[in-house]
């Protein structure tokens, strides 16, 4: 019979998620397993996740793919589950336990970095800078932060973050916020981005406020981040190859399903996209199509 | 009538403003205060159907999961039917979930907490659904953007519109038989229905007309982030409730002006446009939301009449 | 006969739905209907039904509090810092802190007569401020004084330990709400403030503590969420607020207030993780899982207007209107 | 008078709620072993003065003696334990309780205790005080499910249930007819003896005469006439110190008869009841329709004016219309006061105008836009005939006293287009002497104009000086119709169900 799958992510209201399901997705099609897929519904829904993978055991499937909505929290029912028999693979925010079968690790941290390098650079080593950090109490938003944090103290010294938010974690807030930011520091020369919908927020704030030269830098490659970058609104956004890692999610899930050979560890590393490099980008690895429904 | 005098949330509302001049870096630039006015004017829209509701005697939880459906509709029918054919859309899309509210609990006299809570998550759901959990970007035109960005007779579109709703509002309530029913079935419905009042109908039809506000603050939403998003503005149900609390207005039914309205929502507007330019942590800015929120509430409080109570129930 | 067709019917409601979710997930989920995936519902429904039956403590006297999913964030992390500092057991300390979060609502609503919505609205923001300020921007603090799964996973007699001490924590509601003094008075004050105060009781306590119960529940129900979790959420809650209160409502609270039933708020918990679980093993997209949970509280809705005019069928008189019989 | 008959002497006693003075320096003694009226017009400070005898409210001025010593009470536990009970003008029961956790509700309320089941009275005790009233009834029933008179009867009996040495009684009669009022002052002349002392408010001189041996009369919060015996002043008197001046007699009752207006046939209460009652009111005629608690003359009269669901035919001036369809009623031109002016009457936080002009909307609107200066016009002239006091149609029609509430709900019957019909349940309950004569003067005019009218309540005197014909039900229907000039006790005789004289 064919294998059945559980993945259990986070949050389907983000490109980030879309794109690892839709690897997962593609890969299981072509591998003919059949995946149940539950969304927590939001990054601050432990209790939900950790409800939705005991279903997942419940039902007896033959591997779970996790994302964390926070590693330490889902740690102790993935050890159920590993204890109960079922393979567990993590994948990008990878539950915090060294019982998985194996981990497709996204680097957070080094989008973070990324995009620090790449704003630093664009605002030429000095300046302020804001961050539209996204939300509190994430892996992925604090570790992206963090890396940003890290360095750019270490290759700008000299730019200063006048201001974090960590409120506006859609565009509309996003909007709002910097709008707000335009005001309250008019010497503005770049701003981090979480996601890439919180960058289209802040760019069209930039843009109606007649801003245009404050640069913005951005994580993951939406559609509308392509856009952004073909138009300049966008200095860069940094990415991963998350379609690739979903589906050698999916691979590494079926092998441990079916006892067969696992590589414990996957990485795929960031990768920075400007501009220039856009047009040579494989997308097909990065993002789903525009339309991809789970 | 009471509303000869200004209502007490005007002198809070006026005061919170004089301190952001003195204390907030930068509040009182003409750029700011536009700002704040451009996010008040969405909010003060939407609230307006709050209010409705609230006069009602009912709540209405579902306007930020409508606003996002509204907009997922619109950019959706956007390729075929064009950017004025897509807000239209959208906009019907908002006032239909007014409708089903107003059917069930007018109606079928389901409570409006349970109601406008179902339909919160299916609205939400389905908006979600339609757009694939994503953001779908609204190719750019003029049109589209002009509700958001545009300006008539120099005044943006969008604080326009709120002045227009505020107006209608007003008419509604004070001139409109159908605002004045409002206030009666509000009041006390049993009483309303032995006068001979189709209690049912003017329920539907207070749901409806709140639905048509949100409408309209979806639409100048939609044009303003320019995309269709599952989760446009989660939290505005929320907000409109607790400008409408701050304004006033008690959420037993059967009182309210729109200067209390208009004074909540700016209040609530000028809160959050102080935590931003006050650039505190954000657990700061949390705490500092939270206090405002209680502190302008207790500000409109008779507090000695209060203790007066207090000193005769205690044993 | 209002007797029957009014008070009996609406705490029928929850356990007329979750028959009627359960046949129809049996008949269209494979494995739903299996006494395991009963336990795993039995399992995990305890932190809603916690949240819940504070919440209807709130929803007796007429109130309202949504900050408890915030209050149970707070005090769950503070637990588990309490707990790393001086020891397991001190994570109970999570109850005190949700009580003095329910204390200030309740001052606020009973003494500072704010209404319920706006002072919860304020406490809300005030308490996710605090778990971020704790916690230093809202990362999990991972519990090191024990391992707590096996409380929350492993079963004994059908349910895992902390199930049963969430039980325990539910009877002790319903002995409140049914057998103390106090739970009449949360009755009497709901049924008709004005009159409390002159029968010789006194009407802002009595709202405070009902506030003050709804803050503990939420604390237990932090508690419950750390030792599932292993660790304290300082951001967690988000949307638990209007889950306790339909499960509240779902389970036949009078949101006029004055009419509660601690078994049939479970039964109101019981049903909406029953949903949830059944379009979990389904296997629906998880858009149409929400679409499908709106649907089902609105459906909830429908049935209790029908039993009631079914009730009122069979007891065969007219629907009453007036005042008199 | 000795002054050791004395139980409680109020001296001096003011109270202001903000502009408002209830109060500025009022006096009472009450007797041991005596009944003491308190009369005054709505507003005049009766029931704030009762609030602060039993400690419900602190008075701004003034003392308490209670056996001659001086008191202070800051909480109505604390006037209980010193055996003052009371009995307030609104219901302060639990309709959302059982009759027993209500007859135990002071218990329950005030003190500390853990247990629910400790502090319920004991039953029998319990049924015993029902009895005592005059009740029978499961002590398990939810109080709401009780109907209005029979919960103020639970009230009496709960008052039973304390040591009592002051029993103090705001009204209680409002809700009650005559055969239940009697045994209530059975109940109060049997405390009395055994040496309690007894303040008894109403707006009925009736029962004042019947029950009362004192009286005291307030008049704007300051006592007019202190303590006197009964007998001492005549009605013309009190009601004259109660108003600062007479009340003139209202015209004399026309006879007429005209066309049939207001039509219902075949009505039951209940699905499986037989046969069905008939009812006709013609034009110009005020019917008065008479039963005791529980007989069901308020359903069939909230029946007739499409108030109440129930099997049967309704029409009006040929219009037929469905039972239960109030709003197609009203369009017809029936108006409807309903018995209980909070519950299902008043739009308490609306102005006076507002709550009298809801019934005219239709004819003030065009297009859907309301004029406020035609709303006016067309409401206020009524409001100044019907003497709202004060005089303020766009204050909130929660702030006026009871009979200007009243008045409220009659303007609004006859702001109503159209006008064929009125249907009054207790149009006049707890409504003093002064607004009680206005709004019979309407009734009246309203009838001469040709309205028909039907008059439903358990008042005898209010029908015996309004009705043209007496309709008396019994039983949830029609037991006997009687003519105008039918005696007192064949009315009564009727209501019972005894043999007519
Ligand atoms: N809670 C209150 N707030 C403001 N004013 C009040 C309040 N209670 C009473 N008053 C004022 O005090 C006056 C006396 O009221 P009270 O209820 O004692 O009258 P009453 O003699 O009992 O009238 P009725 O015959 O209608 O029962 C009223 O005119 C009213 O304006
Ligand atoms: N908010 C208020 N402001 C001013 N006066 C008030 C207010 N609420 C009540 N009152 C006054 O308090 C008095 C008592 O009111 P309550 O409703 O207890 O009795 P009532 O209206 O006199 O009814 P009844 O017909 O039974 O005598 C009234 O005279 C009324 O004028
Ligand atoms: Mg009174
Ligand atoms: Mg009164």
């Amino acid at each position: 019979a064919e294998p059945v799958i559980g993945v259990s992510v986070p949050n389907l209201g983000s490109s980030f998620w879309i794109s690892v399901l839709y690897g997962v997705d593609t890969a299981a099609k072509a591998d003919k397993a059949k995946l149940i897929t539950l969304s927590a519904g939001g990054d601050a829904n432990s209790s939900q996740q950790i409800s939705q993978i005991q279903d997942l055991i419940q039902r007896k499937v033959d591997a779970i793919i996790v994302g964390a909505t926070n590693g330490d929290a889902v740690k102790a029912i993935v050890e159920r589950a590993v204890a109960a028999g079922i393979p567990v693979v993590g994948i990008s925010s990878p539950p915090n336990t060294d019982k998985l079968a194996a981990m497709v690790s996204a680097d957070h941290y080094d989008m973070g970095k990324l995009q620090a390098e790449c704003l630093a650079k664009a605002i030429g080593g000095k300046g302020e800078v804001a961050m539209m950090a996204g939300p509190t109490g994430q892996a992925w938003s604090d570790l992206r932060a963090q890396g940003f944090r890290d360095t750019l103290a270490k290759v700008a010294p000299n730019v200063k973050i006048v201001a974090e938010s960590r409120l506006a974690d859609n565009r509309n807030a996003a909007l709002t916020t910097a709008d707000d930011w335009i005001q309250r520091f008019p010497d503005l020369s770049g701003v981090y981005s979480a996601t890439d919908d919180m960058a289209a927020g802040v760019v069209s704030a930039l843009k109606s406020a007649g801003k245009g030269s404050v640069k913005v830098s951005a994580s993951n490659l939406s559609p509308t981040a392509q856009q952004m970058l073909k138009d300049g609104d966008l200095a860069c956004t940094s990415i991963q190859q998350i379609v690739a890692q979903g589906k050698a999610a999916l691979d590494q899930a079926i092998a441990a399903a079916t006892k067969g050979k696992v590589d414990a560890k996957v990485v795929t590393p960031a990768v920075l996209v400007t501009p220039d490099n856009v047009g040579s980008i494989d997308l097909s690895l990065v993002v789903a199509p525009a339309d991809y429904r789970p | 009538m009471r509303s000869k005098r200004p209502p007490a949330v005007a002198l809070v509302c006026l005061g919170l403003f004089l301190l952001c001049c003195l204390f907030v870096p930068r509040f009182a630039t003409i750029g700011n205060i536009e700002n704040v006015l451009r996010v008040a004017s969405i909010l003060c829209i939407v609230a307006c159907g709050q209010a409705i509701v609230i006069i009602l005697g009912g709540i209405e939880f579902s306007f930020g999961a409508s606003v996002a459906l509204a907009s997922v509709v619109t950019v959706t029918v956007l390729p075929t039917a064009g950017p004025i054919g897509g807000l239209a859309a959208g906009g019907a899309a908002a006032i239909g979930v007014g409708a089903v509210n107003g059917w069930l609990v007018g109606r079928i006299g389901l409570p409006p907490v349970i109601v406008t809570l179902g339909t919160l998550m299916m609205a939400s759901g389905t908006a979600a659904w339609l757009a694939g959990g994503l953001p779908l970007d609204a190719p750019p035109s003029a049109i589209f953007s002009w509700p958001a960005r545009g300006r008539a007779l120099g005044i943006p579109v969008s604080i326009l519109a709120a002045m227009l709703a505020c107006v209608a509002l007003h008419l509604l309530l004070a001139h409109g038989r159908i605002g004045r029913l409002w206030y009666h079935v509000g009041a006390n419905p049993l009483a309303a229905q032995l006068a001979g009042i189709d209690v049912a109908r003017v329920t539907l039809l207070g749901y409806l007309v709140a639905g048509t506000f949100c409408a309209v603050g979806a639409i100048i939403l939609t044009s303003r982030v320019a995309s269709g998003q599952p989760a446009l503005a989660p939290n505005l149900a929320f907000e409109t409730i607790a400008a409408c609390a701050i304004g006033g207005l008690p959420l037993s039914g059967g009182r309210g002006h729109v200067l209390q309205v208009v004074f909540g929502v700016l209040t609530v507007a000028m809160f959050n446009n102080a935590v931003v330019l006050i650039n505190l942590p954000v657990a700061w800015q949390l705490v500092l939301l939270g206090l405002a929120v209680l502190a302008s509430v207790g500000l409109q409080k008779d507090w000695a009449a209060l203790k007066r109570r207090a000193g005769r129930a205690a044993p | 006969m209002r007797h029957l067709s009014d008070s009996g019917a609406r705490f029928l409601v929850a356990p007329a739905c979750i028959l009627a979710a359960s046949v129809l997930f049996g008949l269209t989920t494979p494995g739903f209907l299996t006494l395991d995936n009963g336990l795993s519902i039995a399992g995990q429904v305890w932190i809603l039904a916690l949240l819940a039956v504070g919440q209807m403590f709130a929803l007796t006297v007429r109130g309202f509090d949504i900050s408890v999913g915030a209050v149970a964030a707070l005090s769950g992390t503070l637990g588990v810092m309490a707990a790393n500092a001086f020891g397991l057991p001190a994570l109970l300390l999570a109850v005190p802190v949700g009580l003095a979060c329910g204390t200030v609502n309740g001052w606020l609503v009973g003494r500072a007569r704010f209404q319920p919505i706006v002072a919860t609205l304020g406490t809300v923001l005030a308490v996710k401020g605090l778990a971020l300020l704790v916690t230093g921007d809202g990362q999990a603090v991972p519990l090191e004084a024990g391992d707590t799964a096996g409380l929350a996973f492993d079963t004994v007699l059908g349910l895992p330990p902390l199930g049963w001490a969430a039980l325990a924590c539910i009877l002790i509601a319903h002995l409140v709400l049914r057998h103390l003094v106090l739970g009449r008075r949360f009755l009497m004050l709901g049924s008709n403030p004005e009159a409390v105060a002159l029968v010789g009781g006194s009407p802002w306590r009595i709202e405070m503590r009902a506030y003050q119960l709804c803050g503990a529940f939420a604390g237990l129900a932090g508690t419950l969420m750390a030792a599932r979790a292993g660790a304290g959420l300082p951001t967690e809650g988000a949307g638990m607020e209007l889950q306790s209160i339909a499960a509240a409502v779902i389970g036949g609270t009078a949101l006029a207030g004055g009419r509660a039933n601690v078994w049939a708020v479970l039964a109101g918990a019981a049903f909406v993780q029953v949903v949830l679980t059944g379009l979990n093993l389904s296997g629906v997209s998880p858009f149409f899982a929400q679409i499908a949970v709106g649907a089902v509280i609105i459906a909830s809705g429908l049935m209790d207007r029908g039993l009631r005019l079914l009730l009122s069928r069979l007891s065969r008189t007219f629907q009453q209107k007036g005042t008199f019989q | 008078m000795s002054v050791s008959d004395e139980a409680l002497v109020a001296t001096g006693i003011a109270k202001s709620y903000g502009a408002t003075c209830a109060l500025r320096d009022a006096r009472l003694a009450l007797r041991r072993g005596r009944v003491h009226a308190l009369l005054g017009e709505n507003g005049a400070g009766k029931s704030t003065l009762v609030k602060i005898l039993v400690g419900a409210v602190t008075p701004d001025a003034g003392r308490l003696d209670l056996d001659g010593a001086p008191a202070a009470f800051g909480s109505v536990t604390q006037a209980i334990r010193a055996g003052i009970v009371p009995i307030h003008q609104h219901l302060s029961l639990f309709p959302e309780l059982s009759v027993h956790e209500n007859l135990s509700a002071f218990a329950l309320a005030g003190g500390s205790g853990l247990w629910a089941g400790r502090r319920l009275v004991d039953p029998s005790r319990a049924r015993g005080w029902l009895a005592e009233v005059g009740l029978d009834v499961d002590l398990a029933a939810p109080l709401g499910t009780l109907s209005l008179g029979e919960r103020q009867l639970v009230e009496v009996a709960r008052a039973l249930s304390l040591d009592c040495r002051v029993l103090v009684l705001d009204e209680p009669t409002a809700a009650l007819n005559a055969g239940e009022a009697e045994r209530l002052f059975a109940v109060v002349r049997r405390l009395c003896a055994n040496g309690a002392a007894a303040l008894f408010i109403s707006h009925r001189f009736d029962e004042i005469e019947a029950l009362a041996d004192d009286v005291t009369v307030l008049r704007d919060g300051r006592t007019v006439i202190d303590a006197a015996p009964i007998g001492r002043y005549s009605r013309e008197e009190l009601t004259h110190a109660m108003l600062g001046a007479g009340v003139e007699a209202g015209p004399e009752r026309l006879s007429a008869r005209a066309e049939p207006v207001l039509v219902g046939r075949g009505f039951a209460a209940h699905l499986d009841a037989g046969g069905g009652t008939n009812v006709t009111v013609h034009a110009g005629e005020i019917v008065g329709m008479a039963g005791l608690i529980g007989s069901g003359a308020l359903a069939l009269a909230a029946w007739l004016a499409g108030a109440q669901a129930g099997a049967g035919e309704l029409s009006v001036a040929g219009q037929g219309f469905t039972p239960g369809d109030r709003r197609r009623a009203a369009g017809f031109g029936i108006a409807y006061v309903p018995p209980d002016r909070h519950i299902e009457g008043l739009f308490g936080p609306l102005s006076a105008r507002r709550n009298v002009s809801i019934s005219a909307l239709g004819r003030l609107a065009r297009l859907g836009w309301l004029s406020a200066s035609e709303e006016m016009q067309r409401i206020d002239p009524l409001l100044r005939r019907l003497k709202l006091h004060p005089s303020r149609p766009e204050a909130e029609a929660r702030a006026f006293s009871g009979g200007n509430q009243q008045k409220l709900l009659i303007a609004r019957c006859l702001a109503l287009p159209g006008l064929k019909a009125m249907v009054l349940l207790e149009p006049t309950r707890g409504v003093d002497v002064a607004a009680r004569s206005v709004i019979h003067d309407a009734i009246r005019e309203a009838a001469a104009a040709g309205i028909a009218v039907l008059v439903a309540t358990s008042d005898l005197d209010e029908l015996m000086v309004l009705a043209h014909r007496y309709l008396v039900v019994r039983d949830h229907r029609l037991a006997a119709e009687l003519p105008q000039d039918a005696p007192r006790a064949a009315l009564l005789s009727a209501l019972s169900g005894s043999i007519a004289a």
